[in-house]
């Protein structure tokens, strides 16, 4: 670990290099989270099958590439399927746990997790796949090479995120999600049909999940039993930056990114995930003694 | 006019802010030991505010807040609580998955944290006995080994009554006990109120809204307005009070 | 009291269900008519799963092929073969319980080991337990064999060999560009498993034995998809040889970023190159002059009766099985180990399980993959492992020398 | 009440009837048996908090884990420093005597439980402050990360893991030993859990279930009881792990002893199935889950997983109350529940039914 440290003051460089990295693993992360904060704050629904959607988005990217398209032609195919399987997961399983306690719809996104590996293990195999891109890359400096994919994919990533935002500014359905995520009932009472609602919401999280997915299908690996990985950071991070609060979860998703590489760079690849999740209780911890009920602020 | 009595809860100059609204201002209160007080005011006076002071939800901006004369505004809940002063709550809270015998035996007091007290066994004599006799006071004891989340609002509110003075408590603050209550019904719970008071030596603040019952209830009465002190005083000169009744006219 | 019968009824329907599936399952036998039943826990899901089916479908392709030329006779009786297959999910609790499973509930006398050390590991004492000999083909950890296990017998090399040729060969080089071999630097990336700490503890031996350098020394989580910070640090340091083992997932992952990264060391060696068919996923140009330990290859000169030559057997298998580009060795080694047990069926003449551990202790003989020979320990030293550098996008046998099938192309010139 | 008592006497004696009766008639399955007690040890440890204390823990099998490797290390280094043993890979191997063996396996259950409990006291009234999901998310990260955690850690072998002292004598007894050792602690556990159940602290973790803000406005001690039920919990889970480390031989991090998404989730999916926050509940589901599990792994090989995904996305969504918890609501008496049929009661001094 001193050795690291040391090799990082001597070339300095290594460090941009680290953060340029992080900010595009980041990127992805922080695509997949707020998708995960719009479901739980709208409908309150905390989605553990969140990364496995992120997969089966990269596997229909990969599908493309079997049929013999580019892999970034399954973006707005991906976009369109999952939209659609998102609709059919909410009328068949979400509906019923939309308004239960909290627990629940953890637990039954969980057995949704298991289904979706599970099913993909049957049709592609367990075996490692990748949907190569071939944008081919640039240097900067003499160091640092930037994969074009990346830099598109953050690009991207930002231009759905915009799109986004603006939806629910603009368009009517943004509208009512936004009032169904302030108080349902006072929705329901102002005549939006909050099952619609929940079951866009639900969709729209999906359609993302699955842009994500193509993405990183394109720049990473993906299979069957990867969910987890971007379900665990999402999870880290709508928890540390709160709902509704998307610059937050864009800062929160870069930060990530950033921290995941340096330290896995700077206490060694084996404590990488344990610091990502360490970070997770961190900052469980931390909003623990902010909220905690003193009677005189914790000092 | 209280000069003899000794003062159970001495609140002065306690003031609370909620990001950027004052909630309660400056605010001085005795409750005299064994007496029934109460606190009225408006909606959005600053009553509840107050009483969440008092026994611990939240930190206070200034002022003190003395219960037998040692400080509490810096102790917690469930300390305040083992110190003999307890609260009900205006939207009642029992622990509804429970039979109401069992609400009545975890509601002793939890002053003793020996092992023994801690897992001691449960249905003991002299414990279901206090309970069975409480539950006859509020008129529940047909109802015992019912589960208290099936029973109606009005039983919810008699059960959770029931359930602080099991505690033994030294003060109780019934944050408006009659809300939701049947009209017809709640004579029955002046009386109770009262008896409670005299005969089990508990001393009351209650918060209040129905100004029949409070005049009814209480010797002596605070009012709020706009989160500060308006008067305080007897019955009487409460209701004659023309601040008083401006507030409430006002708030009407 | 109602709920009390039903309760108990419940119950009793549960005990119940428990006690059936006890009869249900005892059927089958070790030998059924004609049939010798092997049985073999292995990893069809779960994160093995890519290489448990290289190596089932080993087994499958060998078992048919000694079924077709006549099976196995033994007494004077004409045997066929046929493998009972439970899924240990790539875990080894899994393993455990089902080759106990294999061995009382569904009787089997003969076992195929699973894939993985890791899952070797808890097998082993299973079958040790009960002294029911097993030919694994997939279990190379070094620490199996130090066990003192009996009925344990391994067809391939042990896993401390997989990148201590790379090593030896980087000494090699260097002593030939007038370098002293212990000024070479190593770089390390393993996976955090028992194979893959394995090999790592090989590659440590033999750099110590040199006197070279580890400069980076990382172990990668094991749902690693990311190496950056790993391979960031290897740009910096500019190692010697960059050696890395993390099954076919690590292989893919590592393949795919020492491309995008433009790592420019000039020996990079990695285990699992061809069941991650990384020619496949990335060309050739990118995968250039990645050397590839292999327990296998089918240019090497061995044959045997039953499957011909190596490169008979490549083409065999291939025609049995289209999907396969290029033949894993996992695929050949699982193979070799049911030539193993059918040799070992014919000498010893018998089913005891006795009999037959003694005959696999004497097995002595030559197959498509190599020869057979094993140690009192139980692991196969007839056999070496060889290491083939990916040139031009052709995987081609360059150490040792009496296997090399090409030149050695140092330093690497990838394209990225 | 007495009618419940004689209900659980029976169906002790039930258990008790399949514990003797399993290794007589159908001694094959004594090693399937015996992962079911442990999934009976888990579903039930987990309600402690997760049924009775609404706390719902996503990541127990962290205790599992801890017992696991703390019953290794006190175990292994009876005889060895233990990073030499585990930097051996296996080369250092001891013979142990039966006497040897066993002292060495009695400190290491002991071992595994303690630590587990001193690890939940800890950890306890941190954790225990987090509020429904924030438990449940905050309870899976540190599992998660304490797993990671041991698998970088050389000293115990990383994520190379550690082969565990090999039984001495028959290779039958073994199992049998391990049989008979998770059955026992399974039945000591459910008798203590059932008097625990049966006190003042009981009715406390109840009330902290129902309603934790009133629990402490009535100055109960909420925090000191949290934490000591979550510490029975460690303390049973920790020397489960510890036997179960023993009984499979070959113990690493990620799979053998911190299964986070497969025991870790099933056990609450066990207790779920049965009914969560009754005494018999998780007891019937993991019974059932076992079996059913099994059946499906025999039976629908490959697709096994996809049954258990789609059994508990079942489970979850349409029959969330559990086997008992349906029970309880169709025949409340027979649980000892009194329901108001109307009239029953005296109106008590003016205070009729609203």
């Amino acid at each position: 670990m001193i050795d690291n440290l040391l090799l990082l003051t001597q070339v300095p460089i290594l460090g941009v290099d680290l953060v340029i990295q992080g900010l595009f693993i980041g990127a992805i992360f922080a695509l997949v989270a707020y998708g995960l904060a719009l479901v739980w704050g709208v409908m309150n629904v905390k989605n553990l099958a969140q990364g496995d959607m992120v997969i089966l988005g990269g596997y229909i990217s990969y599908q493309a590439t079997l049929w013999g398209y580019h892999p970034i032609v399954a973006l707005p195919v991906a976009i369109v399927v999952m939209f659609m399987l998102g609709w059919l997961i909410y009328a068949v399983i979400i509906r019923r746990v939309v308004d239960r306690d909290m627990f629940t719809s953890l637990l039954a996104t969980f057995g949704l997790s298991l289904l979706i590996q599970q099913i993909l293990n049957l049709i592609y195999g367990p075996e490692v796949k990748v949907a190569d891109a071939g944008f081919g890359d640039f240097e900067l400096g003499t160091f640092i090479v930037i994969q074009n994919v990346r830099l598109y994919s953050l690009l991207m990533a930002a231009a759905l995120a915009l799109a986004i935002v603006i939806f629910m500014k603009k368009s009517r359905m943004g509208q009512a999600i936004r009032a169904t995520a302030q108080d349902a009932r006072a929705a329901r009472v102002l005549g939006i049909d909050t099952d619609q609602v929940y079951a866009f919401t639900y969709a729209l999280n999906a359609a993302i999940c699955g842009a994500a997915g193509v993405l990183v299908a394109m720049i990473w690996v993906i299979q069957p039993y990867y969910g987890i990985v971007y379900s665990i950071r999402a999870f880290i991070i709508v928890t540390a930056a709160g709902l509704g609060n998307l610059p937050g979860v864009i800062l929160t998703g870069f930060g990530l990114g950033v921290w995941e590489n340096v330290a896995g760079f700077v206490f060694g690849a084996e404590f990488a995930v344990a610091a990502v999740v360490l970070m997770l209780v961190a900052v469980l911890m931390y909003r623990l003694v902010q909220l905690y009920r003193v009677r005189q602020v914790v000092r | 006019m209280t000069g003899e009595t000794a003062n159970v809860i001495e609140v002065r100059g306690v003031s609370k802010s909620y990001g950027g609204v004052q909630a309660n201002t400056d605010i001085s209160i005795d409750v005299p030991d064994g007496m029934i007080t109460g606190l009225i005011g408006p909606n959005g006076s600053g009553k509840t505010t107050l009483f969440n002071s008092i026994v611990g939800y939240h930190p206070i901006d200034s002022g003190s807040i003395r219960f037998q004369g040692k400080e509490i505004s810096k102790l917690r809940v469930p300390d305040i609580a083992r110190l003999g002063m307890l609260r009900t709550f205006q939207q009642t809270r029992i622990y509804s998955k429970m039979n109401c015998m069992d609400n009545m035996q975890i509601s002793v007091s939890h002053r003793d944290t020996s092992p023994f007290a801690i897992f001691a066994l449960r249905d003991r004599g002299e414990i279901v006995e206090e309970a069975e006799r409480l539950l006859e006071f509020v008129g529940l004891y047909e109802k015992r080994f019912l589960i208290s989340g099936d029973l109606s609002f009005g039983q919810q509110k008699l059960l959770e009554f029931a359930m602080a003075l099991m505690n033994r408590p030294k003060v109780l603050l019934l944050d408006e006990p009659t809300a939701g209550i049947n009209p017809t019904l709640i004579n029955g719970l002046i009386d109770r109120l009262k008896r409670a008071n005299e005969e089990l030596g508990v001393t009351l603040f209650v918060i209040e809204h129905n100004m029949r019952v409070i005049m009814n209830l209480a010797g002596k009465i605070s009012c709020l307005a706009h989160g500060e002190l308006l008067a305080t005083g007897t019955p009487d000169e409460l209701q004659n009070d023309p601040r008083v009744v401006d507030a409430y006219l006002g708030a009407h | 009291m109602i709920i009390t019968r039903k309760h108990l009824r419940t119950m009793t329907a549960a005990v119940a269900g428990v006690a059936a599936l006890g009869m249900a399952a005892t059927a089958q036998a070790k030998v059924e008519g004609d049939t010798i039943i092997l049985g073999a826990a292995i990893s069809l899901t779960g994160k093995y799963a890519t290489n448990g089916v290289h190596a089932q479908k080993g087994y499958d392709f060998a078992v048919d092929k000694i079924n077709e030329t006549g099976g196995v006779t033994v007494d004077g009786k004409s045997y066929k073969l046929k493998v009972v297959y439970y899924d240990d999910e790539s875990t080894p609790a899994r393993g455990a319980e089902l080759a106990e499973r294999l061995i009382n509930q569904d009787g089997v006398k003969f076992m195929l080991g699973p894939y993985s050390s890791g899952l070797t590991k808890a097998i082993a004492p299973v079958t040790e337990k009960y002294k029911i000999p097993m030919v694994e083909a997939e279990g190379a950890s070094r620490s199996l064999f130090t066990q003192g296990y009996k009925y344990m017998f391994a067809v391939l090399s042990t896993s401390e060999q997989y990148l201590a040729s790379a090593i030896e060969l980087a000494a090699e080089v260097a002593e030939k560009q007038g370098k002293k071999a212990s000024d070479v630097t190593i770089a390390m990336a393993f996976e955090n498993d028992p194979f893959s700490l394995d090999v790592r503890a090989g590659v440590v031996d033999d750099a110590e034995k040199f006197g070279m350098k580890i400069v980076v020394d990382d172990k990668l989580p094991r749902d690693l998809s990311d190496m950056t910070s790993t391979l960031t640090k290897v740009k910096a340091l500019k190692p010697d040889l960059l050696v890395i083992s993390g099954h076919s997932k690590g292989a893919a992952t590592a393949a795919r970023q020492i491309q995008e990264l433009k790592i420019d060391v000039p020996m990079v060696a990695m285990t699992h190159c061809e069941a991650a068919d990384i020619t496949a996923k990335f060309g050739a140009g990118p995968t250039e002059g990645i050397l590839c330990p292999t327990q296998w290859s089918e240019t090497l000169a061995y044959k045997d009766d039953l499957m011909g030559t190596a490169a008979q057997y490549n083409s065999d298998f291939q025609k049995a099985y289209p999907e396969y580009s290029t033949v894993p060795y996992q695929t050949a080694m699982a193979s070799m180990a049911v030539q193993v047990w059918a040799d070992a069926f014919e000498r010893a003449n018998s089913f005891d399980t006795e009999l037959l551990r003694d005959a696999l202790a004497d097995t002595e003989m030559q197959t498509f993959a190599g020869s057979v020979k094993f140690s009192e320990a139980g692991n196969n030293i007839a056999k070496p492992m060889v290491l083939r550098q990916i040139q031009d996008g052709e995987y081609l046998v360059v150490a040792p020398t009496k296997w090399a099938a090409a030149e050695l192309r140092y330093p690497r010139q990838p394209e990225y | 009440m007495t009618s419940s008592a004689s209900l659980d006497l029976k169906l002790y004696g039930v258990l008790i009837a399949v514990a003797v009766l399993v290794p007589l008639f159908a001694p094959n399955y004594i090693q399937t048996v015996a992962v079911m007690w442990l999934m009976i040890l888990m579903a039930m440890t987990w309600d402690i908090t997760g049924g009775q204390m609404g706390y719902n823990s996503l990541g127990n099998v962290v205790f599992f884990g801890i017992g696991m490797y703390a019953s290794a290390i006190v175990q292994i280094s009876q005889f060895s420093d233990v990073a030499d043993y585990t930097a051996s890979f296996g080369a250092i191997v001891v013979d142990f005597t039966p006497g040897q063996y066993f002292t060495g396996l009695g400190l290491g259950l002991a071992a595994g439980g303690i630590a587990a409990a001193i690890f939940a006291l800890l950890i306890g009234p941190a954790m225990l402050g987090l509020r429904g999901p924030y438990f449940a998310i905050g309870t899976l990260g540190l599992a998660i990360a304490v797993a990671e955690l041991v698998s970088g850690w050389e000293y115990v072998g990383g994520g190379g893991g550690i082969s565990m002292p090999v039984y001495p004598g028959p290779p039958a007894a073994g199992p049998f030993t391990f049989y008979i050792l998770l059955g026992l602690l399974t039945l000591a556990a459910h008798l203590f859990v059932r008097w625990l159940y049966s006190t003042q602290f009981g009715l406390a973790i109840n009330a902290i279930r129902d309603d934790e803000d009133k629990a402490e406005a009535m100055g109960i001690h909420t925090n000191r009881y949290k934490t000591i039920a979550w510490a029975v919990a460690a303390f049973f889970m920790g020397v489960g792990g510890a036997i179960f480390g023993n009984m499979s031989g070959f113990i690493e991090p990620l799979e053998v002893a911190f299964p986070t998404t497969t025991f870790g989730i099933f056990m609450v999916a066990m207790a779920l199935l049965g009914g969560k926050g009754t005494l018999w509940g998780p007891v019937l589901g993991a019974v059932l889950f076992h079996i059913v599990k099994q059946v499906t792994w025999t039976y629908l090989l490959g697709w096994q997983w996809v049954a258990l995904g789609a059994i508990i996305i079942i489970n979850i969504v349409y029959f969330q109350q559990g086997i008992l918890g349906w029970a309880q609501d169709k025949w409340p008496e027979a649980f000892g529940l009194t329901v108001d049929r109307g009239g029953a009661a005296r109106p008590a001094a003016g205070e009729a039914a609203e």
